[in-house]
């Protein structure tokens, strides 16, 4: 067992709380001053079936998921089967032998038995689990019981005097249990603790980018529910008041799309939140937003298909779905966060984007980075208030008027003494249908041109590594966070990552960072290499090695560390 | 009002000489010069089709959008800024059919905007196939033997969805028209006006002369707020009901509810943007 | 026939425990063995979303195809092969919000299937959002002060709309709800069946309970071929009717009409395929 | 004025007959012998606007849009503003001076008073004008009077003696008046006639499209009006009888494809019909396609965007749209036919390619190919019977049984003893959903493995000109016309053009082709020239010129020329 570096994952049905363990524990482990990082894996139900989540709690920073367990907690008797091929004879499995002891062949692991059951009645009854689980581990782990005993005062108070004193009873026995077992278990854990962490934020990916949205200026979300992204619909919603936003579900997405687009002609700062297969009902709206050079910003969330896929899980199969969306011919801008960080400064960026170049910005996530959370440091919010980008209109004002740089200013309804026009159909300088064809051509080089300045503003690919790298990585969104741990676990001087958080367009630093690399090998969840075809199209490489996932779970960072020893050794 | 003022001048207007949108686009500037409303204030959502073409053609903020798409954008238009007059108008392929889903959900969210459709029971723009109100029997380039599904009602369905305000107006007839369009813009809540609208190029059935043969007016003895008996009227097929059918007696309205206008009745784009504070307090949250 | 036939054996079916799914899945089987039609020419069409899962828990072809997107593939199922029994089944977000638009047009069209809609009045498997038969006042994660909006009344729509057949049923009446299953998949045209189906999950306001309460059956004294009585008790409110609301007289049957079938009766898949000679015809023609 | 090759244009408002002018006129010159084509450019309204035909007629077989106008026919005032730009002074202009004389500044043209409104009032009425003007070509051309009396015969007799009569005494007059002219004006015409031409056939390519259709076994469309595909929708409504097809006018273009999906699940062979933005509300329904294996056919007529664009005009502007649409990853066919020969064939194919492969297979038009027509000869009916590939099931059938080579064999409701199961979420062997993550890795797989038997018979792009060629046009669709016959007229020896009929997956041979050029021409009716990108995708290579157009229009032979010209001065 690795003593700086702890992997915990627990197991079970929907519906049994694991979320509830896994929100309970991290805080507290947080507020203890030691780094985490929690990932889950769920199926696509609402109760049954086995789901898991892992926790990780290490001195540095991590941000990636883990093939190993350490400890690990099953709560049904499905949870062994489950996850067996990830157990091994290092892990200390903490199980309810009461429970489901006889229901599971732990044969040849080291199995302690831990009556949670029994220590949850004793508290107050089979709800108090979850607590006598926290309450083992954070005894494991040595941490005081002030920080636990606080977490349920903040979230239980509201529930009664009575939750919480049975709550504290359960912490209280599943610490006890944990201490013992830290002893008895030979575990020798050293991990190292910082104060400055206890002041951190944890999110997720999905609230990173909703909180993303409103320093965007975000005011008006319309969407309609699709895992993973609904999480962006329900936390503005929640905020809708507060911050003064206009939260509609709407009856399909195609809606959703369409009032999108007639709020921001009507001066708000609108987006959807969606996944692929309501994406796909989206592109005509998004081939609107080109032709009457709205600002438009999305979501995508993205998760395997072809069609329904599976829907609670993971991929970045949507890459050529997003940047060919619609039909015709328009500049759009597509931006990749693979951090739960980038999350959050991008989302904002959108708007800005979307706002001065009147154009769609997308926002691709995934579902393992919109579930995932860990700690970090509170973003930084100085100096910065939106900027719209509307113009108040005159007497004259036509709002396609034809500029060298092939942005028009942008007036809204009722602002101004003119008046605004949009047409789907081409359109002349006011905004009027046409048939005039050499004006078309015009329309069309002013609706390209808009790209030009959109390419004066790309965030450029990060590189991670040693600038003298003979072997670089390419890969975009959420898989460097695995890439990265890889890399550092194997601490070559010659291998660097190259991550893109803006795929289209791309920054022209690309070609240059691409050739001074003597192997290039492409990572990223998908099936096809979508981006490897973009990045061909960019500079004409061929990228000839490749690691590609897709079988709906993100990669872990052994796999990663492997399969680049093996290119590498090649 | 002079109804001037929304008068484009001379424009070249691409409906076929005689068409019902002439006539329909007459009543519509009075109709809105009669209600004071400057044409800075007014904003008009279309999608595609001959009567989506309306609002070229007057002075007015407009929307010209996609194909069965006129309603999402008239409730956002409405909901980003309630101080602006909206009016989501189209054809009835527009409406019911491309924009079926969306005539449904705009009834149920009850924004307060007016929605206007030129009905000509036949697609005009691409030439005359069946539209959802094409009645049964009518022979097009598609429906070769004649339309034999059951033609969409409208008001029923609005009807049935308890839809705030509904009525049906006649091209043919400009006064009672316009009368019927100042009362759908004046209600407070959604508003349907179903318009009959003679297309002389690829509805040779439905003319001028049948739509005044086979309509007549609802008079006094209807009580709109009867729901039943407004459904009951709205399904009579021998002759047509034209007037008010219904008026629901309290529907909540839309943007009204929005969280959004909870504490501030601002239009959004007149709000402040700086977030920091408050955003400082959720990120406070998360530790 | 014995409705084990249609059994799947020890299937981990993925329903939380005391769904009304169950009930709905036991009362389809146990109809369909009654109806006596063989699994093989049955063939159930769904949408995503738990209700729409049913199909895999029964013996029969299926086509579980996307949200919102039931009936459309349904209509063409029976269209290419009259033959087969067709069932279109899913939720209430399914069929009245992403696919409203399918629910309106597949009436008018008066296919010949049966349309049973699981209504829990809210989206179980994406976690508790409301639905368009949500209630008012509900409260989810993103109707978060309740919904304010009119439900949707499927069953008014469908009147409204002159639907072939239409009935409701609560999921927590098995003898009751299987007999106006039966009738509906006997009936020829469209029949639609809504049935309450409590989700113990994510609707703890209508529950097994509530809907005991809050619904009652129609009797003898209902006549369903009356369109407005029909209509009037559709839009009941206070208790909900259950039972048959209403029946067509005459509705013509889609595929009936086809012109595919005019001088054909087989299904699509047997006919001959060698048109070499009405080919050469038509380029003849083409001179 | 080119004597063996003629260019008739005749441009009034939408209504005044053109179109009846342009059947007529290209019938009777067919059946005399001539080499006819004709093209059309609307405008997206009913009735009034300026509207165009060209009328070719040619010793040899033409099939492109020609700028020169050799004899024009405005029949309003616009129509002189409307094409002047095309005018020169050899263009004879037959202008009725009364109605239009007064309106019009012809001052510099050669323009000769045909009295077409007198003509016709003598003749019975103003609608017979169409007939007089026919009539008058006729005449110059020296046609004998049989044939367009034998038209006459056909088409009116159904509606009485008197409208024949009528329609007689116009042509009368019509060809009086034309063989003056012919004399008068010193047209001094040459165009070789062959007596097998009257037995060819005249087809538009959208009736070519839905003729392959029939070919291919369709026996069922569901499809929502849209230009410039409906004719498609039309065609097989009128023979919905005769062939057994089931035709239906969908509400929206989504249940359009997905009836069309329930259809091939119960044993049609379904199409779809549509133009870009209709197709953009397709692309969930592509990928359902995807997932469950089924075959799909989908004509995508294409038309200027983005979203309503310009409804009636041509562009090849939705190429990358269909290749990359639908979300996630699943193989798929596109089929770009270019002539209206190909159309026909092409069309046959897809049903046989979609059925075979069980993929989305897209046939690719615009509208200028779609409206445009041309004498050919019959198209080879023989030896063909369409091959159904489904299977009657066994009590044991698996929908999706894992084989080698990707395909599973398909099985339709009611057909054998077996069960059909299909599910857009991931599934097993049989059909049901599943979350064995293993098993969706092999299923991704199984899914793409599908492209090798699609390799295999991938229709090989067609070189035009010499084999030794130096300078290598690249294009794909319709644009082949125009460049093949620029070609005819420079004659160069060092000049080939290779047209893809099939853009996707690109033939093997692509490369070699390539290889081959000094310099290679990129030409296509779109602004960002989407296909140079795809053979940058397939091959590496950069394209640096482009001869790109996107007006609304088809290239002319004499822009494709000049702009050759041009490029292969350099
Ligand atoms: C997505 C999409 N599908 C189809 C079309 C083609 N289209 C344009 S207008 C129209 C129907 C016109 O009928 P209607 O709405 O009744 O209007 P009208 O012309 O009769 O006024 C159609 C099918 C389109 N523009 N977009
Ligand atoms: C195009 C698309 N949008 C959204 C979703 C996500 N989704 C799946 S099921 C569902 C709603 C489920 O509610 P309902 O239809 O009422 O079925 P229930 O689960 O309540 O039985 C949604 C929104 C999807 N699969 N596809
Ligand atoms: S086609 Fe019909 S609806 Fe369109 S402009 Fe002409 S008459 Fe009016
Ligand atoms: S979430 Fe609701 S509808 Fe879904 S299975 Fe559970 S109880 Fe049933
Ligand atoms: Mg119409
Ligand atoms: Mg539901």
């Amino acid at each position: 067992m690795n003593s700086s570096d702890l992997s915990v994952v627990i197991c079970g049905e929907a519906g049994q709380g694991i979320q509830t363990v896994e929100h309970f524990l991290t805080r507290v482990l947080k507020h203890a001053g030691y780094n985490v990082f929690a990932t889950k894996e769920y199926m696509s139900r609402i109760r049954g079936g086995s789901n898991s989540t892992e926790i990780r709690i290490s001195s540095r920073r991590v941000y990636a998921f883990l093939d190993r367990i350490d400890i690990f907690i099953p709560l049904d008797k499905d949870a062994v089967s489950h996850l067996r091929h990830r157990l091994s004879s290092e892990t200390l499995i903490l199980m309810d032998a009461e429970k489901i002891g006889t229901q599971v062949d732990v044969e040849g692991y080291r199995v302690v038995n831990v009556p949670f059951s029994r220590l949850a009645a004793e508290a107050g009854g089979p709800i108090y689990a979850n607590t006598v689980a926290v309450g083992v581990l954070a005894g494991m782990l040595g941490i005081e019981a002030g920080i636990p005993e606080w977490y349920i005062k903040d979230r239980f108070s509201s529930k009664g005097e009575d939750v919480v004193g049975k709550n504290m009873q359960a912490l209280g026995k599943g610490m006890e249990t944990g201490s013992g077992l830290a002893a008895s278990s030979g575990l020798n854990l050293d991990i190292t603790k910082d104060s400055q962490i206890s002041d951190e934020i944890i999110l997720a990916g999905i609230e990173a980018v909703s909180m993303g949205a409103l320093a965007g200026g975000c005011d008006f979300i319309a969407s309609y529910p699709m895992s993973p992204s609904t999480g962006v619909l329900t936390f503005l919603a929640e905020h809708a008041a507060d911050f003064g936003v206009v939260v509609e579900q709407a009856e399909d997405e195609i809606s959703a799309v369409n009032m999108a687009l007639g709020a921001w002609y009507a001066g708000a700062r609108a987006m959807v939140t969606t996944a692929g297969g309501g994406f796909a009902l989206m592109e005509e709206g998004v081939s609107l937003a080109g032709m009457i050079e709205s600002p438009l910003v999305i979501h995508l969330g993205q998760r395997p298909g072809p069609a329904t896929g599976l829907p609670t899980r993971s991929e970045q199969g949507d890459l050529e779905l997003a940047l060919y969306s619609g039909h015709g011919e328009f500049p759009r801008i597509i931006l990749a966060p693979g951090t739960i960080e980038d999350a959050f400064y991008l989302t904002r960026r959108a708007f800005y984007l979307a706002d001065k170049h009147q154009v769609p910005v997308f926002i691709m996530t995934d579902q393992s980075l919109a579930d995932a959370f860990y700690n970090m440091a509170p973003f930084d919010l100085s100096g910065f208030e939106v900027e719209r980008h509307i113009v108040e209109t005159d007497k004259d004002y036509r709002r396609y008027v034809i500029t060298p740089d092939g942005l028009s200013p942008r007036g809204i309804p009722g602002y101004g003494d003119g008046l605004v026009v949009l047409d789907s159909d081409e359109h002349d300088e006011e905004g009027h249908i046409t048939e005039d064809l050499d004006l078309r051509t015009r329309m069309v080089d002013k609706r390209l041109a808009g790209m030009k300045g959109i390419e004066a503003e790309i965030i450029p690919p990060e590189l991670i590594g040693p600038a003298g790298y003979s072997n670089l990585i390419v890969c975009w969104g959420s898989t460097i966070n695995a890439v990265r741990e890889a890399m550092e676990r194997m601490g070559r001087d010659d291998l660097a990552a190259l991550y893109f958080k803006q795929v289209h367009p791309l920054h022209q630093d690309t070609a240059g960072y691409l050739a001074k690399a003597g192997k290039i090998i492409n990572i990223e969840s998908n099936a096809t290499a979508q981006f490897a075809r973009l990045l061909k199209i960019h500079t004409g490489l061929d990228i000839e090695d490749k690691i590609l996932k897709y079988n709906g779970l993100p990669f872990s960072v052994e796999e990663i560390e492997e399969k680049l020893s093996g290119i590498l050794s090649m | 009002m002079d109804a001037r003022l929304y008068d484009m001048g001379n424009i070249d207007i691409a409906w076929c000489p005689g068409c019902g949108n002439f006539s329909i686009l007459t009543i519509l500037k009075d109709a809105l010069a009669e209600l004071e409303i400057d044409p800075h204030d007014l904003v008009i959502v279309s999608g595609i089709g001959q009567a989506a073409k309306t609002p070229h053609y007057l002075k007015c903020n407009l929307f010209n959008g996609l194909h069965g798409r006129a309603l999402p954008p008239a409730t956002a238009v409405k909901a980003a800024n309630p101080r602006l007059t909206v009016i989501a108008e189209g054809g009835d392929g527009d409406m019911y059919a491309e924009g079926g889903n969306h005539f449904i959900h705009a009834i149920r969210r009850n924004p307060d905007i007016t929605n206007v459709v030129h009905n000509n029971m036949v697609y005009g723009l691409t030439k005359g196939q069946a539209s959802p109100t094409s009645q049964k029997g009518f022979v097009t380039p598609v429906q070769i033997t004649g339309v034999y599904v059951e033609p969409f009602n409208p008001l029923a369905v609005a009807i049935a969805l308890d839809a705030s305000f509904v009525a049906r107006a006649f091209a043919g007839d400009q006064e009672q028209t316009r009368e019927i369009l100042k009362q759908a813009v004046r209600h407070k809540g959604y508003a349907l006006v179903d318009i009959f609208q003679p297309c002389v190029t690829f509805n040779k059935i439905n003319t001028y002369k049948w739509f005044k043969e086979h309509t007549y007016y609802l008079d006094e003895t209807h009580d709109p707020r009867d729901r039943v008996a407004a459904f009951a009227r709205a399904t009579e097929s021998e002759r047509l009901p034209l007037g008010v059918f219904y008026i629901s007696p309290d529907r909540a309205v839309f943007e009204d509810n929005l969280l959004a206008y909870r504490d501030n009745k601002e239009p959004l784009y007149l709000r402040s943007t700086d977030r920091q504070e408050k955003l400082s307090n959720l990120l406070n949250s998360s530790k």
